[in-house]
């Protein structure tokens, strides 16, 4: 991918036409100059790694750091389906199409100089798939029957049965070294030397984990692609507070930050507009999305259920009240159309965010933005649907009620996350307008997903889902995951059930993209969400590094290509 | 009878007055309680009700004190915001001068093991760095005003507990008590009619001192995130607010603690005002 | 004095066995689960709950609390961290250093601005110069101690660029000069201590000021002053010395005081110490860093509380043994 | 059993030793009242002497139960006071009324003269008014006084509060510590003759505890002249005042210029 790999900076861009110039510029500058290697990038994170071992990390921040000193077999193209080699050389399918045999480089060194052999990845799987390790991809690996070595240089997965998914089930998950490894009964893996001290095949050497602090990587000497990488140092700085991010970019203190606040991009777009500083801003999709999950089955009626008939769907589905507000679709649908995206993402973001209306995620090769139903902006029809559902304020009191019963609800969301806390004030304030009165709840989040979503024990709730790449919906509406943390709505649908199945099991492009509209057409409809905007990856990277691609896959996927010229390096490496 | 009190009450506070500290002290008080009472007749613009296109504005003419990231009036919101960091102080100062006044007296009265293990209790709790308790035990679980206002006054009546037992150990050794004892009086009646009456001053004036720092407490909690729920106002979460604007919109965190300073100082002024009144020992 | 002792350090073993307890037992009793941190649908359940297993959550309390403390006791093992996965010995050694240094110098700096603020205001009572100190300490003393470092942190980082408004050291520290690096430290001290240091002053003002006024209108000063002893002589000789004592012994009551600022200032400035850790690991719910953050907050108090008892009694052999000290 | 009948008070090897304050080991302390027995028989007046800190106080606040004694009885008509339970010593309490020295600190300062008196009194309203009219009769106070706060009064008048409210309990015995001791000479003869006043019309004992000589000669039936926490004799007024007492107290009437 390397020798490939271009000198395109992807730069979905942003607003004027002043600071397309000054990306055009940058590209150019890019073009003419000649790689140098030397130098290094500072990189702001704001939370800590939880560990900088593949098989037991857990945050995506985690994942950013050992992404540089892990390698896999292959990795994912832009275009989410095709893949470019990287420890693998190459790989043909057997003629049964039930096994796929790589063909590994024999001139990859561990990073402690001993040699990467076809025994690693097999060790790998092993330890992947064991129980004990806990590993979160694991998920990927079911349908491998075994993985074994033809030669120092050569695997073969063999699969138990066709798929969609074989080699992406293959060639997920960071290759760890045997040889270290060997001796650490899995168990005790998680808390070995090796999570804080990390030995991997990738273009970056781990040197030093400061807590709270830093984490120091260096040029792995021996990489296996010449010239590569061109940076002596990445250096990660935790930056828990927002404004230290903005403030120590500004400042050129650290030259790359994909966390930054709304706010504080806005203020690194005007300074770029303004020319006043060299951090260049790039929005480019990113995988979040921010969304209000209604709950719509009765609380009490639901734990009572749960008590009598035990935690199987079959039992209980046909004992399930409706939630009395938000059971409901057309009061959904009129929730969904009193509430204004447009404003929301104004406020929060910038305007630097896309509405959205549906289930499938934009980043998503099957986003269809015509299948999915839009409930636009527009209080009064809202009012109109409330009163067909009954809801009318009969005693002037400035809401809404039916029945003795009034409009009058809590929304969750989860401490700690100020954007979301600014959505629920917004949304309280759209919703009076319509007449129903809110208050809003911030809970920490350990007991938000741990006890009130999995027992249903709320009424609607704001939060966000990072995207994967797999495009399954299931754990968030399938009746098979109704008593996960994630299913919390209570929508059921023997359709989608159907759908979704059919979905994962197929290899024919034309039925996923059916399905997938359909579904998207379904829940569009029924709205167990309110799709509030799916988020953009809010980059600012000093103009000084060059060659810096990003695009939905993440924002580290090329350091090592990135350079800097020797007159714009800051730090006497 | 009446006007007796009355003339005690006009001694007191021409007292007060002649004390220049103390004046000032009741004025800011005055000022600010009074701004929270009235505040719909101070400004125009309602606490809560958002104005996007108004977002972060600077001080200027229309917005006295400039506007928040929503678009509401910083100044109406500090006003407003009064009425609730005043009543969550003046309601956990209450709690906590009734919890340590109680346990202040018994402990005094009765001494031998009561008083020491109020001294246990009291010592204890007087070494605990109030924050990181509070941490520890509501960051967990997230916060309502009813555990904010119960964790500031569990934590805080320590000092008046001290107070009222120094001062309950040297009334209980006057004639007086002593003679009620003789007559047979009831506990109720020595403590609530002999005692109490006469250590209320320092009392007053530490409970006063009290609410300045449960003022403080309240801001440092509502700071890290807990406490009272948007969309109402604290001065508290009008800085946690302000926190997270502070590229944008420095005025929000700056007048939201300039006016904790100016109530702070005020219930200071007042409070050590009131202990020279109390205290004629300290009035060299 | 000896049995004195040892009743003393067996009642403080097990005041801090029973706070300890409480604390394991209220975290763990608290409903929610730390492993929904990492809420990721693609992870799915199965996942979540073998992490429940992995952090030993799954155990009853009891059981896990007994294996906590045995691990303790016996082999000195904390656990490790859940969000992540350090020893938290580890952890909490390192940031240990950053609190302490910043803790001591602020100290030192309130000490250096509060007693000549005293003197000064005791000195000229009444004064032009006496009302200026004395209003500037009651605004120090009023003000919320997080609320001027951020006004601080605004003015001097984001306004002015003149302080880095984070960590305590640049990141390419280690290649310095040694002067460059004392520099550098200076830098990035100077906000968080001034932040705690002033409050704090107004404290030690207070005392002093108080003080110093008592002594000099007390009796012996004024026989000093009518055998003719030069005033600064007196000032110096005979009334600091009474006042700086008592400033000495608050010193110790002012701790939780100063712990409790130091943890949002560490918050606000970034400074990888053990007010943030503790922060951090409550949201994360991070339960063994939470406990042995909080055993050694607690670890302090009661050794804080030993100290300035029995520092009390040596310093006034007139209070009886075993009896609380009434007016401190 | 008559001669039982007869005693009122009757206090056995009364022992009362206070903790000193003090670091380490060495428990040290006083002993402020040291092997004390005497009995008060009906309708006598029992003058206790000594100079300040000799125990005589102690010896006081033992019978009204302020101080536990660490060794000896007190038998208040025949029962022994040290074995009440709480209810029994809150109702027998009121059979034993204190008088001290500082009249004006023995009145609560936040509560005027009537609330004082009526608090000493357990009747209903309309009884409670007749009874304080009578009792401010008996000690000469006008009933304007009631009103007043104890600042506004001076210490005579004070003085005869303390005595009303004593009175207003009906006690049987009257524990007079110092109750002249703190007032100027030309009240302390008035108060003098309230309390010969009141010992020769009220049913009531006495024990007066002084270092007046002069309210001894006055009021006291029986002497105990007491030193260093020690009763060295005890002896009638008139064998005292005759100098037929021991060498301390016929130093003691030397220092106070009798002859």
């Amino acid at each position: 991918m390397k020798n490939i790999s271009t000198i395109i900076l992807l730069l979905l861009l942003i607003t004027c036409g002043k600071s397309q110039e000054d990306y055009i510029r940058h590209k150019t500058k890019n073009i003419l100059d000649n790689p140098v290697a030397g130098g290094s990038v500072v990189i702001g994170i704001s939370t800590e790694p939880d560990a900088l071992n593949p098989l037991t990390a857990l945050s995506k921040t985690s994942r950013d750091v050992i992404g540089l000193i892990f390698q896999r077999l292959a990795v994912i193209n832009e275009d989410l389906t095709t893949f470019t080699p990287q420890l693998a050389k190459a790989w043909t399918f057997t003629r049964d199409s039930l096994a796929i045999k790589f063909l590994l480089r024999s001139d990859v060194k561990w990073h402690d100089n001993q040699r990467f052999t076809a025994d690693d990845v097999v060790f790998t799987w092993k330890l992947q798939t064991d129980p004990k390790i806990i590993w979160d991809g694991i998920g990927f690996k079911d349908n491998i029957d075994t993985v074994f070595t033809v030669n120092d240089s050569t695997v073969i997965f063999r699969f138990t049965k066709k798929s969609r998914t074989m080699l992406m089930d293959a060639v997920e998950g960071c290759i760890v070294p045997k040889h270290i490894l060997d001796s650490i009964p899995p168990e005790n893996i998680h808390k070995s030397d090796f999570c804080q001290n990390p030995i991997g095949t990738g273009a970056f050497k781990f040197v030093q984990w400061k807590s709270q602090q830093i984490i120091y990587l260096e040029k792995n000497q021996d990489y296996y692609i010449e010239n590569r990488p061109y940076l002596d140092y990445i250096i990660f700085k935790i930056l828990p507070d927002n404004y230290s991010l903005y403030q120590q970019l500004i400042s050129e203190e650290i030259d790359f930050s994909s966390g930054l606040s709304e706010r504080n991009f806005q203020q690194i777009i005007m300074k770029w507009n303004d020319h006043s500083s060299a951090v260049m801003p790039i929005s480019i999709p990113g995988r979040k999305y921010e969304y209000i999950g209604w709950n719509m089955i009765d609380p009490q009626n639901y734990a009572k259920c749960l008590k009598k008939y035990g935690s199987s769907y079959q039992n209980i589905q046909h004992f399930l009240k409706p939630n009395p507000l938000f059971g409901s679709q057309k009061v959904r649908a009129a929730l969904s159309m009193a509430i204004n995206k447009k404003e929301i993402i104004q406020l929060t973001s910038g305007g630097l965010a896309e509405p959205m209306h549906g289930p499938v995620p934009m980043i998503m090769k099957t986003y269809n933005p015509l299948a999915n139903k839009h409930w636009d902006y527009n209080p009064q029809k809202a009012l109109k649907l409330l009163s067909e559902e009954g809801w009318i304020d009969s005693d002037n009191d400035g809401v809404l009620d039916k029945d003795s019963l009034i409009f009058n609800f809590e929304l969750l969301t989860n401490n700690g996350n100020i954007v979301r806390e600014q959505i629920a004030t917004i949304v309280q304030e759209q919703l009076k307008k319509i007449k129903i009165k809110t208050s809003i709840k911030k809970v920490d989040s350990g007991l938000l997903g741990g006890r009130i979503l999995p027992q249903k024990k709320f009424d609607a709730v704001i939060l966000g889902w990072n995207v994967g790449l797999k495009n399954d919906l299931s754990p968030l509406f399938h009746s098979t995951s109704f008593f996960s943390p994630f299913h919390f709505t209570g929508y059921y649908s023997i359709k989608f059930d159907s759908l979704q199945e059919q979905l994962n099991q197929t290899m024919d492009q034309n039925i996923v993209q059916n399905n997938s509209d359909e579904i998207s057409q379904m829940l569009s409809h029924a709205l167990p969400y309110t799709w509030l905007y799916y988020k953009k990856n809010n980059i600012a990277i000093n103009q000084r590094i060059n060659n810096a691609h990003f695009d939905k896959r993440g924002s580290l996927i090329n350091v090592e290509d990135w350079w800097i010229s020797e007159n714009n390096r800051i730090y006497k490496e | 009878m009446n006007q007796d009190k009355l003339k005690i009450l006009s001694e007191f506070f021409k007292k007060l007055w002649f004390n220049k500290s103390s004046r000032t002290g009741f004025i800011l008080v005055l000022l600010v309680g009074l701004c929270a009472l009235f505040a719909p007749f101070i400004t125009d613009y309602q606490p809560n009700v958002q104005n996007l296109n108004q977002s972060l504005q600077p001080p200027g003419k229309e917005h006295l004190l400039g506007t928040d990231f929503f678009g509401r009036d910083l100044f109406t919101r500090i006003i407003y915001g009064a009425r609730i960091s005043l009543g969550i102080s003046l309601f956990a100062t209450f709690l906590s001068t009734i919890l340590g006044v109680g346990i202040g007296i018994i402990a005094g009265y009765f001494g031998k093991i009561y008083d020491k293990i109020a001294m246990r209790i009291i010592n204890l709790l007087l070494g605990f760095p109030k924050l990181p308790v509070f941490l520890i035990f509501a960051g967990l679980g997230g916060t309502s005003v009813k555990t904010l206002i119960l964790f500031m006054s569990l934590f805080s009546w320590m000092e008046l507990a001290r107070i009222s037992r120094a001062e309950t150990m040297s009334v209980k050794t006057r004639p007086y008590i002593k003679s009620a004892i003789a007559l047979g009086l009831r506990k109720r009646t020595i403590f609530l009619k002999y005692i109490i009456p006469n250590i209320i001053g320092p009392i007053i004036a530490s409970a006063t001192l009290l609410i300045s720092s449960m003022i403080l407490l309240e801001a440092a909690l509502s700071f890290l995130g807990f406490g009272v729920q948007t969309p109402i106002a604290s001065w508290g979460t009008i800085l946690y607010q302000g926190k997270s604007e502070l590229v944008n919109g420095w005025w929000i965190s700056f007048f939201g603690g300039i006016v904790i300073v100016i109530t702070v100082i005020g219930f200071n002024l007042l409070g050590d005002g009131l202990r020279i009144i109390f205290e004629p020992k300290s009035k060299s | 004095m000896y049995k004195y002792f040892i009743k003393k350090l067996l009642y403080t073993i097990s005041v801090f066995f029973a706070g300890i307890s409480l604390i394991f037992i209220i975290i763990h009793l608290y409903p929610g689960n730390p492993n929904m941190l990492f809420l990721n649908p693609e992870a799915g359940v199965e996942i979540q709950q073998r992490i429940t297993e992995k952090f030993g959550l799954n155990q009853p309390i009891v059981f896990q609390y007994f294996k906590w403390l045995y691990r303790i006791i016996i082999h000195w093992d904390f656990g490790h961290s859940f969000s992540t996965g350090k020893p938290v010995l580890e952890l909490m050694g390192t940031s240990f250093l950053p609190s302490f240094v910043i803790t001591v110098l602020a100290t030192i700096l309130a000490l250096c601005i509060g007693i000549p603020a005293g003197v000064l205001s005791g000195k000229f009572r009444n004064s032009l110069l006496d009302r200026i100190i004395t209003s500037i300490m009651l605004f120090f003393y009023s003000m919320p101690g997080f609320w001027i470092g951020i006004m601080l942190l605004w003015f001097f980082s984001i306004k002015t660029n003149l302080l880095p408004s984070s960590n305590l050291t640049s990141l390419f520290h280690h290649q310095m000069t040694f002067p460059e690096q004392i520099i550098d430290y200076i830098k990035h001290l100077i906000l968080p201590v001034v932040t705690i240091a002033l409050p704090f002053s107004s404290i030690f003002f207070k005392h002093v000021k108080s003080k110093l006024v008592d002594i000099l209108n007390s009796d012996f000063i004024l026989a000093a002053k009518s055998r003719g002893i030069s005033e600064n002589k007196i000032l110096c000789v005979y009334a600091l010395q009474n006042t700086l004592l008592p400033v000495i012994t608050i010193l110790g009551t002012t701790l939780p005081v100063l712990l409790s600022g130091v943890v949002l200032i560490e918050v606000i400035f970034s400074i990888p110490g053990m007010g943030r850790l503790m922060v951090n690991a409550t949201m994360a719910r991070d339960y063994p860093v939470v406990l042995a953050s909080a055993i050694l907050t607690f670890s302090f108090v009661i050794l804080g509380n030993l100290v300035a008892d029995l520092c009390y009694k040596f310093a006034d052999p007139r209070i009886r043994m075993g009896q609380e000290n009434e007016s401190r | 059993m008559s001669i039982l009948n007869n005693e009122i008070l009757k206090v056995e090897n009364l022992e009362v030793i206070y903790p000193l304050n003090s670091g380490g080991n060495t428990h040290q302390q006083v002993i402020a009242v040291d092997d004390v027995s005497f009995c008060l028989k009906e309708n006598e007046t029992f003058g206790i002497i000594g100079q300040t800190g000799c125990g005589k106080t102690s010896i006081a606040m033992s019978i009204l139960q302020f101080v536990q004694p660490s060794g000896g009885n007190i038998y208040f008509r025949n029962k022994n006071i040290r074995k009440y339970n709480s209810a029994e010593l809150r109702v027998e309490r009121r059979k034993i009324q204190p008088v001290f020295q500082d009249a004006s600190g023995s009145l609560n300062p936040k509560m005027t003269i009537r609330n004082s008196l009526e608090d000493a009194i357990f009747a209903d309203k309309s009884q409670k008014k007749v009874k304080i009219q009578k009792l401010l009769d008996y000690v000469g106070l006008k009933y304007s006084h009631l009103e007043y706060y104890p600042h506004e009064l001076s210490g005579g008048e004070n003085q005869r509060v303390c005595l009303a409210r004593a009175l207003a309990a009906e006690p049987e015995l009257l524990i007079l510590d110092e109750p002249v001791s703190a007032l100027d000479i030309s009240i302390q003869g008035r108060i003098i003759s309230l309390l010969q006043k009141i010992k020769n019309s009220e049913n009531i004992n006495i024990l007066l505890i002084t270092h007046n000589l002069k309210i001894l000669r006055f009021l006291a039936d029986r002497i105990a002249v007491m030193e260093k926490g020690k009763f060295t004799e005890i002896l009638t007024k008139d064998d005292f005042f005759n100098f037929k007492g021991g060498k301390y107290s016929q130093s003691l009437l030397k220092l106070h210029g009798y002859k």
